[in-house]
């Protein structure tokens, strides 16, 4: 078992014929991912890395069934090619593009709420269930199948913690990065949920940062799971972030701060990581290894 | 990208927003012109990126030209909430009734804009409890209906004329927010003056990752010389007070980088998120940035993953190759292309750490050891 | 029991303080029907036939449960008032007003399919479930109780109809009037859906008429009910309707003649009344009484 | 409310959308000029409100402005379909090298509005088969977005230049469709020419229910003089061929007596909807317009719901004492206030019926007996 995506999901890789595209289409497909097609608009019927390229989705969908998307595409065109994904049908749509603009993420995010889809992301290096499927961009080598969740905000923050933790000798269930724009697809709270069912996945990591209040929102869904949570959460000693007027500090109400976060955690009963590489020793004293 | 006062002033009235008569001026004689043009009492303005101005000196009152003059000479070149003033904003003062609060911005949680509005507008905006604030979330595909703007309106609690006007500015002011790929549209204090509504301030900031497609906007800047310097080659950079400097590739990896630096005791010169797909040229430039802050030691700190680890090696033997590097560089690298990476640095007599916490407790011990 | 609306739905008015709105209030306290409350802007704390005025439906439901909504609005305003009875929560929106422009239609329709809404009309005489709760301007006398459900497209008809039925001894349960506009909430699908489920219906009378192609529908799904239907379809010597160009022509398909509907009704097993007051002979011979 | 293809034309015009140059033209000598200017062959085209022009001679092909004015000749003052042509449009002849359908409409079953399109367009695209029609519903919170617009270019099969301009016309039509309350915009033929993409006819319906908030375009009427006058009493009449004129008060009650009369071998002479809630006044006038047709008989069917019956009686009882009734009335007379209506009628020497059949039966029995 795994979340989000296994070894059954079927992929495209939208802007699959680009520099980036092209490289982590080879990448994906190295780690196993079952990718069974591209799309790029006027190159419908050219082939890359073995993979068949459709002039869009829609097309691709004649041929395929297809599960899972991966975007590819500059940030002007992003919004145009998750709703293409969404409206065709595709229940997962990772999108690594970073700098699209705020108001596409929330109609994105929107539509896929409305056609019952997944966001993951944007700007996220994407999802790998180890050992099945990897989406997106990470490397291949550390993620190996394991016991354990990982839920993040950022990306080499991620590798790094879960080169550790596969160092350490714990492997991953499945590892999600939600993406690190104000506005996203899923939240800590959709992740851990998924993990809590999950009967695969004994303990979940979870890295977060300072700023917002999806930390302190995850805290009231940890009090309730019967999985240990390990959190780091980075930018203790981070310079601050830039507000938005008086509206965000309503909106935030004094929370995100890095001690307020780790207070919210520490309550809840997960176990805070001062530092990255603490992470591991925490996961093994929860999970008895 | 924030805007100035004057800016988001212009822009409101470009769609009607009622905003008070007045313009921007760079000299005192500028400044007494305007006032002699709009009559009577004005206000002279300070214009900068930040709030809490009134509680600063930056905002005085003038009954005459002259005396604007006299006001806009005080604030002009000086400071004000430590930033230096380049200009002022001359407004007619207008007769205030009552003040209340109105913003829309982005609500990360929700997912969708949300507008914020409450009876209790002013200075003191951020101490209103929470049950005298009214939060609306609106739905980008359906916007905001004039059932919706009756409806916080009567929130707020206004009747007659006043209420009217509110009904008529709620959908507008989202108008603005949506075209304008705004993250936030503030106003505060939002004036009831007679029966107007008048917007005596305005605060908007436009997502830097819409402006691309914003044209028609004056490109404000906001960061220091470095960290414009660093922005132009694609990557964040905030200057900070210590005397190591930190480079790592991801905003996470950046932040736990200087975590642990300060976890052993040491003091990080700055902030650079090298992105994570830099190439070579680009990251012989960030370093070159690091060298112009004259830090002690330069941490470098490279999880590869799009960012190969044989780029890095070569850019930092290409920078020492082109000039003196007078600081000791501490370098932690693993991930893509992490051997060939290693290989070039012993190659070139650097010393490479696999671990994060090895390389962070050395280059604090070498800070220290000046 | 009834369909939609039953003994126990409160309701509000919405344009309670106009002619109309005042006269109909008045009329379905009359019948029994719980109104617990009327919107007006501008009037709220008004009362109107000792109903309280409300300033709009939020506000209303403030101080009641509302599960029903309609109203008298004039077109140019009607989109905006369904819009806030749909997001306030009513989950029963019948719309009585005429001439509302088909666009704003489309939205009406697709903003309650999004919150779960059900529409009635716009263009309708309105509901009634027969002794339990009128919402609309259908007059009082007419409708008692029955065993028989009765849908349909256009008003005055429905009237005669219905009161046919009940000069012949044969009450109804619900009365649904889907409205007289090219888009409405309900097709005549949806209610047969409902009428099949309701314990108390015995039989369906359906109304229908030239044009479209919903009773070429309802046929395809009266094929599979257990109940019988008795069809009335008006037109047979009208002159035609307006045409959309080829368009109408394309969606049609041949469809929408009299000739056609009454095939295709026949075909599915209902009984085609050939004119209005032979339905109530019809409906005694398909249930035996 | 439909409109003239030169109406339509300019309406895409002034969105941008691709049409032949020309211009309407209402004498021979303004055809002759419109032709001059344009130079080169000319199509003139005569303006009514039906397709199917070209197979009823209602478009002729000029080679100068003399040809051109001669054409116009031809057909202005004439008849095509069965309708006066009172203008024509003359414009330039445009290659065609292959012929489209295009065409955005309301979907009543779904509720949404549908996108038709097909690679065979033309005179015959009823015939096309369903397969070769494309259908894209669009959601009206959505709008058609580029990425839909790219799906059904591709469906019909469409690459090249002629490809990016489906792309970019796509969403413009459907703006057009949704800004101007279109009930219908129709291009058949879209006809590709080189790599464009031209509107080589426009067929445009306008929502009557939507025109009160559609100002700029001009009024056009399609009604007969009785069918105007009953429209702007709020009555919807149409004119038929019989001798038995009907009034009622609903779409489908009206349908449903002239079926009850058909049915008794009767033949109406018209289709009379007074509404729902007509009162006295617009019950006399709609009286009088049934008088103009000089029927041999009235048949008067009354269900009242919001329409009380005792205005329809009062409203017979007026127009019987203003002016001569020259032929029977029959009325059937039950709802809202029946006793009264009844009692009214009574006193004016008039008969009610309760029964629809009854009253029908009567009403034809006296039709024939003349």
């Amino acid at each position: 078992m795994a979340i989000i995506i296994d070894e059954n999901t079927n992929v495209i890789v939208q802007g699959a014929t680009g520099n980036q595209g092209r490289f982590h289409t080879r990448q994906m497909l190295a780690y196993g991912t079952r990718i069974v097609g591209g799309t790029s608009p006027g190159k419908g019927g050219q082939e890359v890395e073995g993979i068949r390229i459709y002039e869009n989705v829609f097309a691709a969908m004649e041929d395929h069934r297809v599960d899972a998307s991966c975007l590819f595409i500059p940030a002007p065109f992003a919004r145009d090619a998750a709703f293409e994904a969404i409206e065709a049908g595709v229940k997962v749509v990772v999108i690594i593009t970073e700098h699209i603009p705020v108001h596409d993420e929330m109609d994105i995010v929107n539509f896929a709420r409305q056609k019952g889809a997944t966001i993951i992301g944007p700007n996220t290096f994407g999802i790998v269930s180890s050992g099945k499927c990897k989406i997106g961009i990470p490397s291949n080598r550390f993620f190996v199948p394991g016991p354990v969740g990982v839920v993040a905000r950022s990306g080499t923050l991620t590798y790094e913690i879960v080169a550790n933790l596969t160092a350490c000798g714990i492997g991953q269930t499945t590892v999600v990065g939600l993406g690190g724009d104000r506005v996203v697809g899923l939240s800590f709270v959709d992740v851990l949920q998924k993990f809590e069912k999950d009967p695969e996945t004994k303990a979940v990591v979870m890295v977060g940062e300072i700023g917002g209040n999806q930390e302190e929102e995850a805290s009231l869904f940890i009090k309730k799971m019967s999985k240990p949570v390990v959190a780091y959460i980075a930018g203790k000693s981070a310079p601050p972030g830039k507000r938005m007027g008086h509206a965000g500090a309503i909106i935030e109400r004094g929370r995100g701060t890095y001690e307020g976060k780790v207070k919210a955690l520490k309550e809840a009963g997960a176990s805070v990581a001062a530092l990255p590489f603490e992470v591991p020793d925490l996961v093994r004293e929860r999970i008895g290894i | 990208m924030k805007l100035y006062e004057y800016m988001g002033k212009d822009l409101f009235s470009s769609y009607g927003i009622a905003v008070p008569r007045g313009r921007m001026a760079s000299t005192p004689g500028e400044a007494a012109a305007v006032a002699a043009e709009i009559g009577g009492e004005v206000v002279v303005k300070s214009q900068i990126l930040s709030g809490k101005r009134g509680k600063g000196g930056g905002i005085l009152f003038a009954s005459s030209p002259g005396e604007a003059g006299e006001a806009a000479a005080k604030i002009l070149g000086g400071t004000v909430q430590g930033l230096k003033v380049e200009s002022v904003l001359v407004e007619e003062k207008i007769k205030i009734d009552r003040e209340l609060y109105l913003s829309i911005t982005v609500d990360g949680s929700a997912k969708k804009p949300v507008l914020i509005a409450s009876a209790s507008g002013g200075m003191d905006i951020e101490d209103v409890p929470d049950e005298e604030i009214i939060k609306y979330h609106i739905d980008p595909f359906v916007g905001l209906q004039p059932y919706a703007a009756r409806e916080i309106t009567r929130r707020i609690g206004l009747a007659g004329p006043p209420a009217g006007e509110m009904n008529r500015l709620l959908p507008v002011l989202y108008k603005v927010f949506r075209e304008k790929d705004a993250e936030l549209v503030e106003i505060n204090p939002l004036v009831i003056s007679g029966d107007r509504l008048i917007a005596a301030d305005a605060k908007v900031t436009i997502d830097d990752d819409g402006l691309y497609r914003q044209k028609g906007f004056p490109r404000v800047e906001e960061r220091t010389e470095a960290e414009q310097k660093a922005h132009a080659l694609g990557l964040s950079y905030v200057q900070l007070e210590g005397n190591i400097a930190v480079m790592a590739n991801g905003a996470g990896i950046t932040m736990g980088t200087l975590d642990t630096l300060q976890h052993y005791g040491g003091s990080p010169a700055n902030f650079l998120d090298a992105g994570g797909g830099t190439g070579m040229e680009e990251t012989a430039k960030a370093l070159e940035i690091l060298l112009e802050t004259n830090p002690r030691v330069i941490l470098i700190n490279i999880f590869g993953g799009i960012t190969r680890c044989d780029d890095v090696a070569n850019a930092l033997v290409k920078v020492k190759k082109e000039r003196e590097i007078p600081v000791p560089v501490v370098i932690r690298l693993v991930g893509t292309n992490e051997e060939i990476g290693v290989g070039i640095l012993k190659e070139n007599g650097f010393e490479a750490y696999r671990k994060m916490d090895e390389a962070a407790a050395k280059a604090v011990e070498l800070a220290n050891r000046h």
